[in-house]
């Protein structure tokens, strides 16, 4: 019943800048009490007659239920290009159609265990829901932001909340510990003893990510971001190849399947690309 | 996954205010011989097999659910990138991803037909004899309301010409098809535009044995990254969709149905709205698909409908089949002349 | 006439910034043996003329001006409507309403000679006795920097079928033309992308003499007016153009290309800003030419020029010409792979 | 130098409501200087990124030199598809890219004589501007307003400052006398012996007082409205049949050699066709 996404007209409550970010809360009765951590949205952008036809997919970083003016769902996002653009420039009270909570979410643990999250960017986002189911089972909850600098960083103050530990680093050492979140990545893995990594971010860091945390015997559950053309399902633009249970490698779509994916799962290095031995691989190709 | 969902997405219907008070519009339509609740239905490779699609619709309500395209065999499709967007558009190049028809048939086809669905299924070969075969295990499957054969792959037994492009190759692979399915199954030949003749086309098409045509498919495009300075899709080319193309779309059904007006046509190619389904209809569609606009707006085959409802009754039709092709009657003497 | 106009309309350059501390670009290129001062001209059709831009763009300073295709006699051109607007795009059907290559000669020519503009003459007959009677005219006159074939039209001693989808009858159509005209002049031919086999009209039309290719005119669409029911154009189907068609024009570009790298190509088709005109040369074109989009900004073939050339600068490219097929280099490794 | 049209971003200062219409002033310095009563604007839609390419013609309403913003144009506006909804959608800053003033004016007489300026519906718009030069030039000047109805009137209290005399029609009789504007015409063409009509509005009722003018042995001076993609003159989507001054029927651009024509000029019965006779009309017709 309060399973599967909703479609509807949200409406903009409020859109405020946040470092290098637009922080966006929309009015979408029903969304938030779908929504676990790791969801995401898919937002139509341009309007009735937009020549961007495209949805947009946005992690969802807080739901709220209830509250004055309805279920409330919140995305931080980065202007890109003109879907991006066109959100940035929406006011109060703007429909703005949302479909959502979409794809699997981020996986918890059964025990109380110690736990690393780590956020790229804006990939921070949807870390803190996470962080506090995570708490609420009794997990300790270790935080790694990392960014290029520190306008580029989003929510290190409310990490400060949410997780018993946290790390900022930033590539060009304008905050924190200079360099990239993957290192101080095994450190914290064995300083807290960390039984499973969280990780959201660009794809690069994800793979380093999955890599490390096999080498420290680590659970690892990634958020990707693979180009999305509906996030519903019915497209096929957003596939990845992943090992299944079966061992068979398979072209999967993140939008359903994902976007959390086993980080031992995933053929990281062979994204982009039809590894040989995937089910069905190529052959002369037929255009469709 | 059975949530009922809100009213959606795009509404352009401003003209047709006061349907409140024009007949009532029966939007049920008969197709090569099927009865369709409604004149949409979604488009191959848009919908997947329907199942994504029952959290925005009831799929025992739209007009049919067209299967994405299935192979013998299961395919990876293509590496990505495997779409681009342009304006009021997109790219996709696929590759025909897919689970093969064994598995389609077991899984796929069962729950359509469980749901209440009408299923038109898709299949796509490389070769006569995939065709055939294809027809065979389809046209022995229970529960298929029509077959659609996407003619627009490569044929590797000739030097990977697409068989859509050639009338003569076009009509063999029709005609293997439907060797295999029973007469009662109608079987719609899907068309490519980048032809230069396509009335010769779909006249070899019928001769081969479709019951009806649909048109149109993707048109080939490109598109290059300014960044990689590449082609965008790992494909290189790839099928340009979406209402960039449905003057093209609307165009092809219009010069088929001209020269073959009791052949039945569905139109496909950038419906948005109910008025593009209205237009359609007006070429000489009998029935419409949704496609590209399903990712806009995956409850768009629902909405369209609704939608095309009202643009019939603001205009005193009182069913969809009393539209199709009236935009083939003689012009109304321009206004300002009256005599 | 002459004001000079404030800085205009559509800008798309995001990821080209930093291009201050890019190599200086020189925008000026060689088309088939023409000097042109940048690769951005305007499209036949799309600019009268000539004359009417001055307000908004200095003819001097743009590639060229390609003027309306003329027809030997006046003609009236198409009853209205003439035009509709499609989403990301237009169709029209003007019917090449001009006033013969005679008072074309006498009045038109010389105000872009005498305005220091480059003029690239477009050409249009209904047999092959106009082609060739166009061509000696313009051939003889001074001051034509190059002449276009637009071959897209009916041919009436052929059932009215178009030349251009023909490649016999476009060779013939071309080499009539060519005949008059100056070996010196350059001579491109214009084709229109409604073929199954785009290169082999290429390939006859290079045969029949012409020095390169104009790819591509509109592709033909129709839309339906909802209220009258009736096609919206008098002439019943229009050629669709502006940036819907983009990737289609691309895609013609870089087929043809790939097939005949040496031949020079001006690319046309949905060009809207400089980054647009940079694809057309990474898929092949030499210079590029700006058609609707004129209507949406007067400025734009000066416009895009200036944005090409902070792209170009951008990514290090120190001329147009640098740029010309780079995205038929074999492709960097996908990222990922690190070995 | 201050002739020919300027391209530039203009900037909205005003959007009113009034009646069915809006009311739109835009800082568009420059523009005003060169606005001739007739003149119109073209503008672009739908942003950077607009699936709407062609630009939208309107009449100048009104057109200020200078100001505290620098100079302004004003239109008012019928909400009626895409372009004029995103129009009305605007809000004050936002940018708009305008090329004015476009097209010939109306052309004033020399002596001082009695005019009549008829408008349909926001036709009237370019109306008081031109009521204007002509007392400026000595003319009394008597306007009659006609519309569908009340809301669709435009200006009834303006042009009460603007003219000698007012008369307001309407057809569903809401305000002023029941009818359409053209039913009162003669009479009033008759009692202010009048020389000129000027009229603005739908062809129908150009088509009729062209005619009722000649009747009359007045001149006629109409604004049309023809459907227009380019707005300068390199479309040639916007032609109308045309006799010039040598007898020979043409196919003119309204938007360069309009809007406003001579009444007698314009073959009105025969806009939308190629007239018999006309320069280069039909033969086999070629697709371009
Ligand atoms: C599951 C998921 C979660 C995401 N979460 C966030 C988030 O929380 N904050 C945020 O800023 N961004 C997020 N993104 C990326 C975001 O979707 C893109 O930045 C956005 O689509 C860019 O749109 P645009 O029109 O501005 O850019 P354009 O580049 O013009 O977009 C063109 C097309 O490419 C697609 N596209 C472009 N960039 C990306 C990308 N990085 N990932 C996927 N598709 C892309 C767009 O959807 C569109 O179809 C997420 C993406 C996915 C798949
Ligand atoms: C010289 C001139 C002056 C005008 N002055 C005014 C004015 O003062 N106030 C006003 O409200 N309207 C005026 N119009 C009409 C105005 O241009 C149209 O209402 C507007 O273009 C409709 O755009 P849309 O996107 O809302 O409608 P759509 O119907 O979606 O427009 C689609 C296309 O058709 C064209 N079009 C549609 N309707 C008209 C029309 N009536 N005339 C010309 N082209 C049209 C549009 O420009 C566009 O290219 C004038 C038109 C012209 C030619
Ligand atoms: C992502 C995508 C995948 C498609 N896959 C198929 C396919 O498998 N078989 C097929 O016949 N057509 C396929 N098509 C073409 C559509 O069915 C349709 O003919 C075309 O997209 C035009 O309609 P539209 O503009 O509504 O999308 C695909 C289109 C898209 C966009
Ligand atoms: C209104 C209009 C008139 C045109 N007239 C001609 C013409 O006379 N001769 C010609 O070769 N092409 C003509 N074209 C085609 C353009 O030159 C160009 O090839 C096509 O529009 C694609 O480019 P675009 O998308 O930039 O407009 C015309 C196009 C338009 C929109
Ligand atoms: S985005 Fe369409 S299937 Fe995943
Ligand atoms: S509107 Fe383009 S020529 Fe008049």
């Amino acid at each position: 019943m309060s399973t599967g996404p909703l479609q509807l007209r949200g409406r903009v409550l409020k859109l405020d800048r946040v470092g290098d970010y637009q922080h966006l809360t929309l009015v979408a009765p029903g969304v938030a009490e779908r929504t676990r951590p790791g969801a995401f949205v898919a937002l139509a952008v341009g309007g009735d007659h937009s020549a961007t036809l495209l949805r947009r997919a946005f992690s969802i970083y807080r739901a709220k239920a209830s509250g004055v003016y309805g279920g409330t769902v919140e995305i931080v996002f980065a202007v890109h290009g003109p879907g991006t653009a066109w959100l940035a420039d929406r006011r109060p009270h703007d429909e703005i159609d949302v479909i959502g909570p979409l794809g699997r979410p981020f996986a918890l643990p059964k025990e109380p265990v110690p736990c690393v999250l780590v956020g790229g960017g804006y990939g921070s986002a949807p870390l803190f829901g996470l962080a506090d189911r995570l708490r609420e089972r009794g997990c300790s909850v270790h935080m790694v932001l990392g960014a290029a600098s520190e306008s580029r960083l989003f929510g290190t103050v409310q990490a400060k909340r949410s997780a018993q530990s946290v790390v900022v680093t930033t590539e060009d050492g304008s905050v924190g510990t200079p360099g990239r979140a993957t290192d101080v990545l095994p450190d914290l893995l064995a300083r807290t003893n960390a039984a499973v990594v969280y990780a959201c971010g660009p794809m690069g860091m994800l793979s380093a990510i999955a890599a490390l945390a096999e080498q420290h015997g680590v659970w690892s559950q990634c958020a990707v971001e693979e180009q999305m053309a509906c996030g519903v399902g019915v497209c096929m633009t957003c596939v990845l190849p992943v090992r299944g249970d079966d061992g068979v490698v398979r072209m999967v779509r993140s939008c359903v399947e994902g976007p959390v994916f086993r980080g031992d799962r995933v053929l990281w290095a062979d994204a982009g690309t039809i590894p040989a031995g995937t089910l069905g691989a190529p052959r002369v190709g037929g255009h469709a | 996954m059975t949530v009922t969902s809100q009213p959606a997405a795009v509404v352009d219907s401003s003209s047709d205010v006061g349907a409140a008070s024009g007949p009532v519009v029966d939007l049920a339509i008969e197709l090569a011989g099927v009865r369709l609740p409604t004149p949409v239905m979604t488009a191959s490779g848009c919908a997947a097999a329907g199942r994504e699609l029952a959290p925005f619709l009831d799929v025992a309500a739209i007009g049919a659910v067209v299967t994405k395209s299935v192979r013998l065999d299961p395919r990876s499709g293509r590496a990505t990138p495997r779409m681009v967007e342009t304006p009021s558009g997109m790219l996709n190049s696929i590759g025909l991803q897919g689970p093969g028809i064994d598995a389609f048939l077991a899984t796929d086809l069962p729950w359509l037909v469980s749901h209440g669905a009408r299923a038109v299924v898709s299949i796509a070969g490389g070769s006569l004899g995939e065709y055939a075969e294809l027809g065979r295990r389809v046209g022995s499957s229970p529960g298929v309301a029509a077959v659609e054969v996407n003619i627009s792959c490569p044929n590797v037994e000739n030097r990977g010409l697409v068989f859509a492009c050639d009338p003569f190759q076009a009509a063999r692979a029709v005609s293997a098809a439907r060797r295999g399915i029973p007469r009662d199954v109608p079987v719609l030949a899907k068309l490519s535009p980048d032809v230069t003749d396509l009335v010769s086309i779909a006249d070899s098409v019928m001769e081969a044995g479709a019951t009806g045509l649909t048109l149109i498919n993707t048109t080939l495009g490109l598109a290059i990254d300014h960044d990689t300075m590449r082609p965008v899709l790992a494909g290189t080319t790839g099928g340009l969709s979406g209402p960039a193309i449905r003057p093209l779309a609307v165009r092809c059904v219009w010069q088929v149905h001209q020269a073959m007006p009791d052949v039945p046509i569905v139109g496909v190619g950038g419906v948005r709205t109910g008025r593009d389904a209205f237009e359609f209809l007006l070429a000489g569609a009998t029935a419409v698909q949704v496609g590209t606009v399903v990712f806009h707006d995956p409850s768009a085959p629902h909405r369209v409908a609704n939608e095309l409802q009202v643009a019939l009754a603001a205009r005193g039709l009182r069913s969809p089949a009393e539209a199709v092709g009236l935009a083939h009657q003689p012009r109304p003497r321009p206004e300002g002349t009256d005599d």
